[in-house]
C-alpha cells in the first residue's frame, strides 16, 4: 500500500521528542526491550512500531491517491456512476464553500474560519453515509457534513461573522449546532444515542426507523477527558453511537504525537468497542466505512471508532500561522494525495464524466459562490437588545428589568444610537 | 387527601416519584441511584419501579453524567441527575456551565435542557473532605442556570417536582444535613407557590434575616430564642437563588430597616454579598444599617471535629443581629 | 538600565523569560506555548530558548495539564500553565478548586503549590463563543487560590515575576484585547509595588471608580470626559482580586462617599458584589449613594456584533456616576 | 488456571442489564456478527469475550488460592523464606489495621471507615515493590500501601475521625495524602513523574537514584476523565508512572461491568502502553508484576498499567450497605480466594514457619491494636480556631482578621467556650 506520509520518519518525530532520559519511548520498546521486561501485554512492537508514520497496514483504502480502484476484502461495495459523480460534486462545492468563506474573512466579511481544506472526502464520505433520521454532533469544522444535511452554508457563517452562535435549527436537519468547546459534544452525541434506545428506534429492523448519531471530533480532542468518557459511556450502554475522528495530524501546532504514541484507531480496543483506519482523503473508503459503522449502531451492536486519517492542508483557523510549527514539504507531500483530485483522474479514465459535466459543475459553484458572497454581506446584525433574548425558555423578571433599562438607556442617546 | 408527616429525604423521593408517574420522559441518572437509591436513599425503590432505562445507574463520571443528560435531553428526554455529593459536581462544571447554561441561548432557543441537576449541600454531617460544600454561588453567577435551594420536606416534595417541570435547567440544592431530621405535614392536595419565589416564615419587625437551605432553620431558631429577649425578627426563606425573588425581601426590609444573610458557603463572593448589595441599590435610605453577612468563613471546609465552628449557627446570627441593632 | 516602549505581551513575555533565568525550575505549560508560542505569542521564543522540557507542549486536554502541574510543583517545580482561552479553563475548574486550592491546608502546609495559572480573559476582540468570558469570580470565592489582574504593559512584566515567585497558587488574568494595544514605558530597574496591592490610578473628588483588568481602561477614559465636565473622579485599579486590598478604596470612598465598580463579568455575584457589600459594611455612614455596578449584563456573552453593548464603556460608567451624583 | 470467580456468569452480568433494543453487546457481538459486520478491528471475540467473568486467561498468578505455588513464564521470581514470611507479616497486620479502625468506627471513635478486607495482597505486592525514592499517590484505602512506606497506621485515622485532612507528612516516607475526588491523583502522579524525568533519575542505572511513581486508584476511578488524561500524558511523555488499580469489583453499588466490558487491563493498549492483570489476592505475583512494572519506569521505558484483580469483601465504608446491590454468595466464593490463607497454607505446608512465629506474630498485632486504640481515643481535637492556618503559605490580611475577629467573638462566651 502507498504510504501516505512521504516526509521522513525523524521529521515529525522531532516534534514530539523530550530531552529527558527515559524518553522517547520507541527506542526501548523494542523486541528486545520485550525480552527484557517480559510479559507486559499483547502488540508491544505494533504499539510502538512506525506505523503511526504512514496510514499504516491497516488503512482502509478504495481508491489511491493516483485515482486507481482498490479493493478490501471487508469493506468494498459497488459504486454507481451516479453515485461517483455524486462525491466528486459534493467534494467539488464543499470546498468552494470553504475557498469562499475563507475569501470573505480576508475581506473583513468573517471574523475568523475554520478551513477544510484536504478534509472533503473524510466529510462527504460520513455525511453521504447518514439516513435522514440519523443525527450529527458536530465539531467547528464539519462544513461538508452540514451541507450533506441540507443546510444552507450561509447559515454556517452567521457565527464565524459574529452576528449570531449558530443559525441553524438543529431539529431540522438533525445537524446539531457547532461546538466549540473541544470534545464536550462527544458526550451530548452519547446521550442523545441512549435516548434513541429509550425510544426502541435500535435494531428493530425497520430501516426507516432504525437510528444512529455520529459524534465528529479532532485528533486532539480525542485527549479531553470528555471524549474517552464518551467512549466509557458509549461502550457501557452499547450507545449507538459512531464516533467520527477526523486525524489531520495537527491541533493547531500540537501535532498527533502529542496526544497518542499509537494509531488513533487503537484507541478504541482499550474501551471494548471496535476501532478502524481508513483514508480520509478517500471518499468511497471513507462511505463504505462509516455506514458499515453506523449500521452497526442501527442493528444495536454498539458504538464504533472511526478514524479518517487526512491532513489539514490549510491553517488551523485564518488566525493561525502554520509555518510557525510545521513543515511546508509536509503539506506538499499530502497534496499528492488530494481527496478530489483523485475522484476526477477515476471518473475521466473511466469516462465517467465529460468536460460538460466539469463545466456545469464549475458553474454550480460559481453559483454557490455568489450565493455565499452576496448572502453573507446581507447577513443582518443583530440588535443590541437580542442580548437579552433566549436566556431562558421561560424568562426572568431580572432579564426583563435588564433588558427594559438597556432599552432607556439607550433611548438617551439620539435615535441612531439605539441601534448602534 | 390526608396529609402525612414526612423527613426531606422522604419528600424528595416522593416528589421524583410523582414526576415520573406523570411523565415518562422523566429520567434519573447518577452513581448508584438504582439499586442503591442512591447514597442517601432519595431514589429509593424507583429503579425497581420504573426499570432501569428509567433510572439509569451511570458509570464514576461526572463530567460523563451530565455530558450524556444533555443529549438525552436534547431527544426530548427530562433527566434528573444526581450529583453523589456537592464537592463531586466540579467534573462536571464545564458542562454545566458551557454547555447546559448556554444551549437554549446558542441555539435562539431551539435547543431546549430542561434537565434538574440535584445536589445535596452543606456540612455539619461530620464528613470527611469535599463532603460538605456550599457551591451555589458558582452556578448562580452564570446566567442561564436557575438555581434553588429547599429547606424543608413539605418543599423538597413540590420544589423537586416544579423543578422537573421547567423547561430551563435547574440546579437544585438539597441540604443533605436535614435529609432524615424534622419530619412535616405533607398534604398532597395543596397547590404549591410558584417555584422561583421567596418566602417569609416568620413575621417580625426589628431585623429583616435572610437564609436558605440548611440555614432556615437555623434563622428560625435564632429568632425564636431573640423573640425571649423582646427581638422581633423576620425571617425569609429565599429558595430561589437564581432569579433571586426580591420583591418580598424589599419590602421587609424596608420595614425592619436591618437585614443579615446567612449561608454555609464562604461569605466572600457568597449569595450573600449580591443580596447584600441590591438591598443597598434598591433600600438606600430605608437602611439602618449595613446588611450584615454570616457565613463560612473565608477557608477551606475544615476538619469536621470544628465544622460548627467554621458553619454559622444561631449566636452567630444573633450576634449579627445585635450588631445591626447598635448600628 | 534604559527604558523600553513595550506591549501588554511585550511584558508578559519578557516577565516570563525574566522568571525562568532567574529559577530553573520554572517551567511553563500548556497547549501551543512552544514552537507556536501560543495563540497570543506570550510565550514567544521561550522555548526555542529553554528547550521543551521547560516549555512544555501539552495534549489537549485542561485537566491534564493542571493536574500534572500539581504533581510538577509537588516534586518542586514552579509551574506556569496557560490556558488558551478564558472559556476554556472549565475543565479544570475540579483540579484548580479541589486540588490546587486546598492541598496547602489538607496538607497544614506540607504541599506547596507554587504554580501560576494565567487565563487570557474578557471580550472586545471579535471572537466567537467561549473566547470572552470573565470567570475570576468563580476562582475569588474559593479560599485557597489567589486571583490577581493585571491591566497594563509594566504591571504585566512585573506581576508576572511576582506571581510565579509567590508560593501560593495564582490565578493570574490577563486584559487579552490589551495584549497588543498601547505601549507603556518599563524600567527594568525599577522595584514593583507588592503583588496584592490595589493602586490608586488617577485622583479625584467626587467620585471613586474601581475598575481591574480591561475595564481600567474605561474608568481612565471615563474619568478623562467627566473631568471636561467638571466632575472630579478618582480611579482605582484594583490589581487584586483574592485577596482584596480594600484599605486604599475605603480611604477613597470616605473622602468621595461615592463609588461604582465596574467589570466585563457579570453583575450577578460579579466582584463588584463583594467589593460593594465590603465598602457598604466598612464605610456605612461616609456613602452618599449605594455602590453602583456596571458589568456585562446576566446574559451568556452574546454575538460578538453586539459585544460592545454588553460589555461595559465609558458612556455607561459615566451615567452611573451621574446616577451616583444624584443620588 | 481456577477461575477466580465461581458465581456464574449471568448474575454479576444482570446487574448491568438495560432492556433497551440493541443492548446489550455480547449477544449481537458474536463471532457470527464479526461475519456480517466485518472489519471492525481485531480481537472482537477477546473484546466481547467472557474473560471478564473470571481472572481470565491473562490472570497472572503465582500462588494458587489453595496455596499452591505455580510458575509464569515470564513473571516468576525465587522467594526467600524471609521474603514470604515477611509477607504474611505485613497482610496479618495490615488486616489487623484494617479490623481494628473498623472496630473503632462502631464505637464512635471514627466517623467512617474505608476498610481494605480482601485486599491486602494487593496493597502488600504493591507496597512491598516500591523502593524508597518512589512515590506513591493513593486513594483513600491505601492503608497497606502506607504501612509498607512506614506510615504510622495512627497517623491514617486522623481524617477519619474528623480531626484533620491527612495528618502525615508526604515528603517524609514518599507517600502522598489521600484523595478522595476520584481519580484526580492519577494527574498528579503523572505529573510527579514528569518531574522525576527533568530531574534526570530516570534511566542513569543508578539503582539509588532511578525512581518512579505509582498512582494508585479503583475500578470505578478508570471511569473517571481524569485518569484517562493521565494515560494520555504519560504516554505522550513516556513519564515513570505505574497506574495501579485495584479492581475489587465495585464502585459502591456499581459492578465492574458499568465501568467496563472489557478486561479493565487491556484499557492501556489503547492508550500505546503494556497493560497486566494479575491476581490481586496473590502477593507473589503482585509482588512480581509491580516490581517489574516499576522497574520499568524506572529505567525510562516509561508507563505501565497493572489491574489487581481482587474483590472489596467488606462494605465500601463503614456506611454502606452492600446487602442492597450485591450477592452473598459472590462474596462466599471469594472467601476461598483469601490472600492471607493461600501463604499461611503455603508456609505451614512446606514447613517455613511454626506456631512460635503466628503467635508472636497475634501478639505484635495484638500490640498494634492497642497502639491504635489508646492513640485513636488520644488524637487531640483541632481548636476553632486552627481552621484559620495553612489556607495559604503567606497568609493575608482577610484571613489574619477573620481569625482575631473570631477569637473575639469567642471570648464573649464563657471561658470553657473558647475551646468549645
Ligand atoms: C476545551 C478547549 N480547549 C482549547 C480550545 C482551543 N482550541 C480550539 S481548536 C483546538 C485544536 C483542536 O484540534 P483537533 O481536535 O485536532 O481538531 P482540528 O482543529 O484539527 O479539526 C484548540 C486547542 C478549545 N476550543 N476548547
Ligand atoms: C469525583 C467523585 N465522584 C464521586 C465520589 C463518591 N465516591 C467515593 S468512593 C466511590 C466509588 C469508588 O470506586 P472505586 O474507584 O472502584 O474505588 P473503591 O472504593 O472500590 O476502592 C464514589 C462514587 C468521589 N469521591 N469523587
Ligand atoms: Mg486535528
Ligand atoms: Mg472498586
Amino acid at each position: 500500500m502507498v504510504p501516505l506520509i512521504c516526509v521522513p520518519r525523524h521529521k515529525r518525530w522531532e516534534q514530539c521528542q523530550h530531552g529527558d532520559r527515559g524518553d522517547p519511548a520507541r527506542p526501548s520498546a523494542t523486541k528486545e526491550s520485550r525480552l527484557t521486561n517480559p510479559g507486559f501485554g499483547p502488540d508491544l512492537v505494533e504499539v510502538f512500531g512506525p506505523s503511526q508514520q504512514d496510514g499504516g497496514p491497516d488503512l482502509i483504502q478504495l481508491l489511491t491517491p493516483e485515482g486507481e480502484r482498490v479493493h478490501h476484502p471487508e469493506f468494498d461495495l459497488d459504486f454507481s456512476a451516479e453515485q461517483l459523480r455524486g462525491f466528486y460534486r459534493d467534494m467539488v462545492l464543499t470546498r468552494r464553500i470553504d475557498t469562499e468563506a475563507t475569501a470573505l474573512q480576508r475581506h473583513g466579511e468573517l471574523g475568523i474560519w475554520a478551513q477544510l481544506l484536504g478534509q472533503e472526502a473524510a466529510q462527504i464520505g460520513a455525511g453521504r453515509a447518514l439516513r435522514p433520521q440519523d443525527f450529527v454532533f458536530p465539531t467547528y469544522r464539519e462544513h461538508g457534513v452540514a451541507y450533506c444535511k441540507g443546510v444552507d452554508p450561509l447559515n454556517l457563517l452567521g457565527l464565524f461573522r459574529g452576528v449570531d452562535h449558530g443559525a441553524w435549527d438543529p431539529n431540522e436537519n438533525n445537524f446539531g449546532l457547532y461546538t466549540i468547546v473541544i470534545g464536550a459534544q462527544a458526550l451530548h452525541a452519547t446521550g442523545y444515542a441512549m435516548g434513541i434506545q429509550r425510544d426502541g428506534a435500535v435494531g428493530t429492523g425497520d430501516p426507516e426507523r432504525d437510528a444512529a448519531v455520529i459524534a465528529h471530533f479532532g485528533d486532539g480532542a480525542s485527549s479531553q477527558g470528555d471524549v474517552n468518557e464518551a467512549f466509557i459511556f458509549a461502550a457501557s450502554y452499547n450507545a449507538p453511537v459512531v464516533f467520527f475522528c477526523q486525524n489531520n495530524q495537527w491541533a493547531i501546532s500540537e501535532p498527533i504525537e502529542r496526544q497518542s504514541r499509537i494509531p488513533l484507531y487503537q484507541r478504541a480496543l482499550g474501551f471494548g468497542f471496535p476501532g478502524v483506519r481508513v483514508d480520509g482523503n478517500d471518499v468511497l473508503a471513507t462511505y463504505a466505512v462509516t455506514q458499515a459503522a453506523l449500521q452497526r449502531a442501527r442493528e444495536g451492536q454498539g458504538p464504533t471508532f472511526v478514524e479518517a486519517y487526512t491532513y489539514r492542508m490549510g491553517a488551523h483557523t485564518t488566525t493561525d500561522d502554520p509555518t510557525r510549527y510545521r513543515l511546508s514539504d509536509d503539506v506538499e507531500s499530502w497534496k499528492l494525495k488530494d481527496p478530489i483530485a483523485r475522484v476526477e483522474v477515476y471518473l475521466r479514465r473511466n469516462g465517467l464524466v465529460d468536460d460538460q459535466f466539469i463545466a456545469d459543475l464549475k458553474a454550480e459553484a460559481d453559483e454557490l459562490g455568489h450565493h455565499l458572497r452576496e448572502g453573507c454581506k446581507a447577513l443582518p446584525d443583530p440588535k443590541p437588545l437580542d442580548m437579552f433574548d433566549h436566556v431562558y425558555a421561560e424568562e426572568t423578571d431580572e432579564i426583563r428589568a435588564q433588558r427594559e433599562g438597556f432599552a432607556a438607556y439607550l433611548e438617551t442617546f439620539d435615535e441612531t444610537a439605539g441601534s448602534h | 387527601m390526608s396529609t402525612q408527616k414526612i423527613t426531606l429525604a422522604k419528600g424528595l423521593n416522593m416528589g421524583l416519584r410523582k414526576a415520573m408517574e406523570d411523565d415518562p420522559k422523566v429520567l434519573i441518572m447518577g452513581e448508584d441511584v438504582g439499586k442503591l437509591g442512591g447514597v442517601f436513599r432519595i431514589t429509593d425503590g424507583l429503579q425497581k419501579d420504573f426499570g432501569e432505562d428509567r433510572v439509569i445507574d451511570s458509570p464514576l463520571a461526572e463530567s460523563g453524567i451530565v455530558g450524556t443528560a444533555i443529549g438525552m435531553a436534547l431527544r426530548g428526554y427530562r433527566p434528573v441527575v444526581e450529583i453523589q455529593f456537592d464537592g463531586f459536581v466540579y467534573p462536571a462544571y464545564d458542562q454545566i456551565v458551557c454547555q447546559v447554561a448556554k444551549m437554549h441561548y446558542r441555539s435562539k432557543g431551539r435547543y431546549k435542557i430542561p434537565m434538574v441537576i440535584r445536589i445535596p449541600f452543606g456540612g455539619g454531617i461530620g464528613a470527611v473532605e469535599h463532603h460538605s460544600e456550599s457551591p451555589e454561588a458558582q452556578f448562580a453567577h452564570t446566567p442561564g442556570l436557575k438555581v434553588v435551594a429547599c429547606s424543608n420536606p413539605v418543599d423538597g416534595y413540590w420544589m423537586i417536582q416544579q423543578a422537573i417541570a421547567s423547561d430551563d435547567p435547574v440546579i437544585f440544592l438539597e441540604p443533605k444535613r436535614q435529609y432524615h431530621a424534622d419530619k412535616a405535614e405533607l398534604d398532597e392536595s395543596a397547590t404549591p407557590e410558584p417555584l422561583f419565589t421567596s418566602r417569609v416564615v416568620r413575621r417580625g419587625t426589628d431585623v429583616t434575616v435572610l437564609a436558605y437551605g440548611p440555614t432556615v432553620k437555623t434563622a428560625m431558631a435564632a429568632a425564636e430564642a431573640a423573640s425571649t429577649d423582646g427581638q422581633s425578627i423576620e425571617v425569609i426563606d429565599l429558595r430561589t437563588l437564581s432569579p433571586l425573588d426580591m420583591g418580598p425581601v424589599f419590602e421587609s426590609v424596608r420595614r425592619t430597616g436591618r437585614a443579615v444573610i446567612t449561608h454555609e458557603a464562604h461569605v466572600n463572593l457568597g449569595m450573600g454579598s449580591e443580596v447584600a448589595a441590591r438591598i443597598t441599590e434598591e433600600c438606600f435610605y430605608s437602611l439602618e444599617a449595613p446588611v450584615l453577612r454570616v457565613g463560612g468563613f473565608d477557608t477551606p471546609y475544615p476538619a469536621s471535629r470544628i465544622e460548627e465552628d467554621f458553619l454559622p449557627d444561631l449566636d452567630r446570627v444573633l450576634d449579627a443581629v445585635d450588631r445591626s441593632l447598635e448600628f
